[in-house]
């Protein structure tokens, strides 16, 4: 077995420079790397491009290395929760590509499949299709227009899993999964920070999402909030 | 008039047994607590679920469970989660039926905006865009006029687009209203107590009428 | 939930004619769906398209389909196993498409997924690249040829699983898995024959291999031999 | 002279600590055997396996658990499993560090032929296509000549190809012999016994002979 733990989030992104391109894993608030993105203020690096399907709420997620103006650029499909982004966007100090949540997955995903491009009719005849490579295809029976997406290959991955394990492998619990194994990948280094560390051969092995060979580092975070974005319950009867 | 939830109940009557659904956020989420019993369908969450269940009683919340709009959300019996990937995999291949979203502006050849107002509201197209790609069967739930009492079935919508030639009706708190396949609306039914001709002053895009205009049933 | 159970092989094969192409999962006679290839020999439709990794051996797997001379054409990577087989083959009566292992697994992938095409690097510049699109793209820092490659649509698709639920999910069992989740989601129509039905809710929701969107119908195999194409064991010291 | 196994034995040699190496059908197989302790690699199978083990004990044989050879295997502590399309994604991906295959010509700018002999032998490429398109590191265990005498290092291949310009290392039962980035072998090395003229002899491609030519290190 390959060894892949680290012994600490600082330890792990050691290397993260400034101007990297990074992906990060998360659904809103849902499944971030928690004490990856506190390292990652902690540190100070800027002018990092994150690629990452939402900037996190004012002070916590994402929106916290927005607001020590760490971000040069995000490529993001929804921004929505988020006023500090919203006025950075405007005022034109932080660069957004908004594209198509499907796009942002397969464009990931490609990476680690190691696909150079994909085809997706995400976007066709709008403002995203703009300078990008256009082609028809039959699918399912109809003829319709593609775009030409190119894999992501940012310098970092970091994700948070549930469990993990020294080779690397990892599993997500439920709606934390969302984009965390697209994410960890795509990586040129991958980090992934587990809420539990468990001894290899625990994990079942055909039912690891991640296995070890897309991640680099791995280590057991700290301590982690979870906080909920829209707690929506209904009453007992 | 249709008030909110009203518009849910007219749109839960589009959803047949068998389906796979995706709902949208906003009145798009109210569908599911009209499905009438017996009809059994599975809802889809793009960031990750099949077979998503009701809110959770309070206290039975889990940041680990949300919906695409980031509320807390529940499981049912043989529902399954998957990565992004494979959740945009199986709307691009189709194998959801019917997507039921909101929208800002449609227009009479199906177009539809729902993402961006430049210099104002850029919130990102989200799923929204790989959603009205390629599912098979859209529905659009919206109000008819927005808040200045500009129609927002229009010719050519004026914002930026999501997706072209892809939404097949439009439910609104006034009118049921089709996309014909050769371009123009299509007046299918009233709400009640709303006539006709408002729903004509309402629609900027051409609007065909013919013949007796029924009311909704809506329960 | 959606109910996708039928009785048996026959009534989900029921609509399966002559002429069709049908992808079948297994890699080797490992995760083959044994049931289903049984209710084919049985019905006796004839001049299909297989697309299979494997063609089986002599006496089982896609093997009892082809003494019976129900295969028109196969589409496999690797066919080394079967005397029957490359003399139908030699002889011309039956059309092999030869292609990469990896380039079948991705084309099926493809289907599930809706991508129309895809971008493989396998096969270029041998006799697998004639009459296909070649596209030079830069992807890991080196810049090289791949091919592009079409989504399989078959009629059916036919797999194995270990366990399954009405719903149509399936979980697979170690290296049974294989091809067969990529051959399931490609199925215009997807029969599933599973080892064991469980009920709806017993499997973890984010422990499935196939979420059941993509099967249409599900059934309990009656047995299953399980045979074992290269016994090799080492001896207790 | 090597054996097969003293042929793996010197594959051995060149895996590297944390390293993931995909091994071929026959002698490749054998290199598992003689990992130095200490080591720490993985084993890639293509039917879907991380950290593959030894043979299984008599009577432990499990139908679901073969390698790409088909032949029954074990899982080592912290392996994976997953489907055909996440193991071929992660060997375009590079993510394999190593993979050693057989051959059955190698020509001197690096093309290989192992899938096919027209008319004759059609078994099918399986993942070798895949393989040697995409590894950063390729070496081939194979003989220097086949079973008629000629030599297998050739100028270009006569047998339909697998792959161009793919290869970097042959370890033959003669010698270890690499491929220069701009085309012509060239030898490293000599198996034990083994004269540089009886090398030159068996290899029909150029072969560049650069001053005193070492004994292999096996052991």
């Amino acid at each position: 077995m390959i060894n892949k733990t680290v012994k600490s989030a600082e330890e792990a992104i050691k290397d993260l420079h400034d101007g990297m391109t990074i992906a990060l894993g998360g659904f809103g608030l849902c499944g971030i790397p928690e004490n990856c993105i506190a390292a990652l203020v902690k540190k100070g690096v800027k002018n990092l491009t994150c690629i990452s399907n939402n900037a996190g709420v004012d002070d916590f997620g994402l929106g916290l290395l927005l607001q020590g103006k760490q971000i040069k650029k995000m490529i993001s499909s929804y921004v929505g929760e988020n006023a500090e982004f919203e006025r950075q966007m405007l005022s034109g100090e932080l660069i957004v590509d908004l594209i198509p949540q499907g796009t942002l997955a397969t464009r990931l995903m490609a990476a680690g499949y190691g696909m150079p491009a994909i085809f997706t009719p995400a976007g066709v005849g709008t403002e995203v299709a703009e300078g990008k490579e256009v082609r028809r295809f039959k699918y399912n029976g109809v003829e319709k227009d593609y775009l030409m997406e190119y894999a992501f290959e940012p310098d970092f991955a970091i994700v948070k899993a549930w469990k993990g394990d020294a080779a690397g492998n990892l599993v997500f619990r439920l709606t934390a999964r969302n984009f965390s194994p697209l994410v960890a990948m795509s990586g040129k280094i991958t980090v992934a920070e587990v809420e539990q560390m468990v001894e290899p051969g625990e994990l079942q092995a055909d039912q690891i999402h991640v296995p070890g060979i897309y991640v680099h580092r791995i280590f057991q975070g700290q301590k982690y909030e979870k906080r909920i974005e829209q707690r929506t319950v209904r009453k007992k009867m | 008039m249709l008030d909110k939830n009203a518009i849910a109940k007219r749109i839960a009557r589009e959803v047949k047994d068998g389906m796979y659904v995706n709902l949208g956020i906003g009145i798009p989420t109210l569908v599911a607590n009209y499905i009438p019993k017996g009809i059994n369908v599975e809802l889809q969450s793009e960031n990750g679920i099949l077979g998503m269940g009701p809110f959770p009683f309070e206290g039975e919340e889990d940041p680990d469970l949300i919906n695409a709009g980031k509320q807390t959300v529940t499981l049912l019996p043989g529902s399954s989660i998957f990565d992004s990937a494979m959740s945009f995999g199986m709307i691009r291949a189709q194998k959801v039926d019917l997507t039921i979203l909101g929208a800002m502006e449609v227009s009479e050849n199906g177009d539809i905006a729902n993402w961006k107002i430049p210099g104002k509201m850029v919130k990102g197209m989200g799923g929204a865009m790989d959603l009205v790609a390629s599912a098979k069967n859209i529905i659009v739930a919206m109000q008819h006029v927005n808040k200045a009492g500009e129609s927002k079935l229009l010719p050519k919508c004026s914002l930026p687009i999501t997706g072209l030639r892809c939404i097949k009706r439009i439910v609104t708190e006034l009118a049921v209203v089709d996309v014909l396949p050769q371009g123009g609306f299509k007046l299918i039914e009233r709400a009640p107590g709303v006539s006709v001709e408002e729903i004509i002053k309402a629609t900027a895009g051409k609007l065909l009428v013919e013949g007796d205009i029924p009311e909704m049933v809506i329960d």
